[in-house]
């Protein structure tokens, strides 16, 4: 499930929405992405996000659908805030759920690595000297770049319970 | 067509949406901005380097050779930065 | 910060009293495990849970102190339930933050894999058939392992903004 | 000296705790399991097969042949299954 929306969210509340009930859920990763008050020695007053509305819910549906194939998952759940964010407030929420650990865990990494640089979100920094535009980080690139690399028999040795989640109604 | 514009590229430009007419003989995405340079200087300066723009059409990752016939929104902008 | 409790937690509000006015975290990894209600196709009624007090503890912090060895890391809590508990219960709670996304990940992996295998708990579960004692999965048996055949160089790569750590407070 | 079970081997044995008069003769854990195995048949039982045992002496991990000289506490259980 993918979500793009100005409000913040209540992480907790949204894992316990995500399981209740679910049963054969094992494992549930979560990652939270927070706007840090300084990047490179420069302080950061806020931060800015603009997206591509329209094209950013299909390309995360996308990075999901692309995670499925990968991983046995059962709930997914993106969240990324758009808008005006202060130091300490929450950016990106990303929560994978799966029989087992590894499966959540990878896929929760897989999310967040491939939205950082492949969906249409644009950051702008205020500091005290000016606003700029944020530019891509090589090391995000990499991040990214390494799950297309990695075969898709790497990562079936993690997923485990796929014959039970074929079950699943 | 309808012309959109993100981060610095929508700075710079000054605007976010755009609905130009586009000429007949630009075929694909690297026509429709040579067109777009040739109409005024601050285009011109946004696109002189194109390795650092990033376009989609009709909401789908493209490329400079991606054809524009059947584009209804084609999007100019820089690498994106989200998470 | 180790914690073993019978009692259940709340994963939102214990990121939150982690993370709040720490403008320096910009990344939250959270893992939260749950009692399924069956393993390899047997029912499961009840988990319970028992563990070695005292013992439990000292190595929880040093697998905290192994993995603050390999990573730039801000907070880092594990909350581990003992006792009975239902499918559908939480039963165990790892959560890593640090400046960047990587490091958090890879930490709160290694946490669980090493607590796994590597810390005094056991489980036991009950089912329509009798109670039996669980034995150790070979999958977590390897994903122990290979953390330590991973070098610290391999780790540094991911290891981000130490520059900034030395400096906090 | 104190013996501590867990996990089936603490079921088996039927309690968790243990305070033993050791032989000077059992220097590592492995003399204290066979002095163990001497007193009853349940514990030659349950040390029958000792690659399924693990032991910690004085609440760290350690292995059969770990002196047991400086032992206050000595305990004795399966692979653990925490998580």
């Amino acid at each position: 499930m993918i979500r793009v929306q100005e409000e913040d969210f209540d992480a907790g509340k949204e894992i316990r929405a995500l399981t209740r009930g679910k049963k054969r859920i094992g494992g549930v990763a979560s990652f939270i992405g927070l706007v840090r008050e300084s990047t490179n020695n420069e302080t950061i007053s806020s931060l800015t996000l603009e997206h591509y509305p329209g094209m950013t819910e299909k390309i995360l549906e996308q990075i999901e659908k692309d995670a499925r194939e990968r991983w046995s998952l059962h709930e997914v759940l993106v969240i990324h805030r758009i808008g005006r964010m202060e130091p300490g407030e929450q950016i990106v929420l990303v929560v994978t759920t799966s029989a087992h650990r590894e499966a959540a865990l990878k896929s929760c990494q897989f999310l967040i690595d491939k939205l950082k640089t492949g969906a249409p979100f644009w950051k702008q920094e205020d500091t005290p000297k000016g606003s700029h535009w944020v530019t891509e980080r090589p090391d995000d690139i990499n991040a990214s770049e390494r799950w297309d690399t990695e075969t898709k028999a790497e990562c079936a040795r993690f997923n485990h319970g796929s014959g039970d989640l074929t079950k699943a109604s | 067509m309808r012309i959109l514009y993100f981060g610095w590229v929508r700075s710079k430009i000054g605007t976010g949406t755009q609905d130009i007419e586009v000429p007949n003989a630009a075929k694909n995405v690297r026509d429709l901005i040579n067109h777009l340079s040739s109409l005024d200087n601050t285009y011109e300066q946004v696109f002189r380097d194109l390795t650092v723009i990033r376009v989609a059409v009709n909401q789908e990752m493209a490329d400079m050779e991606t054809l524009i016939e059947d584009a209804k929104e084609i999007a100019l902008f820089p690498p994106m930065t989200g998470g």
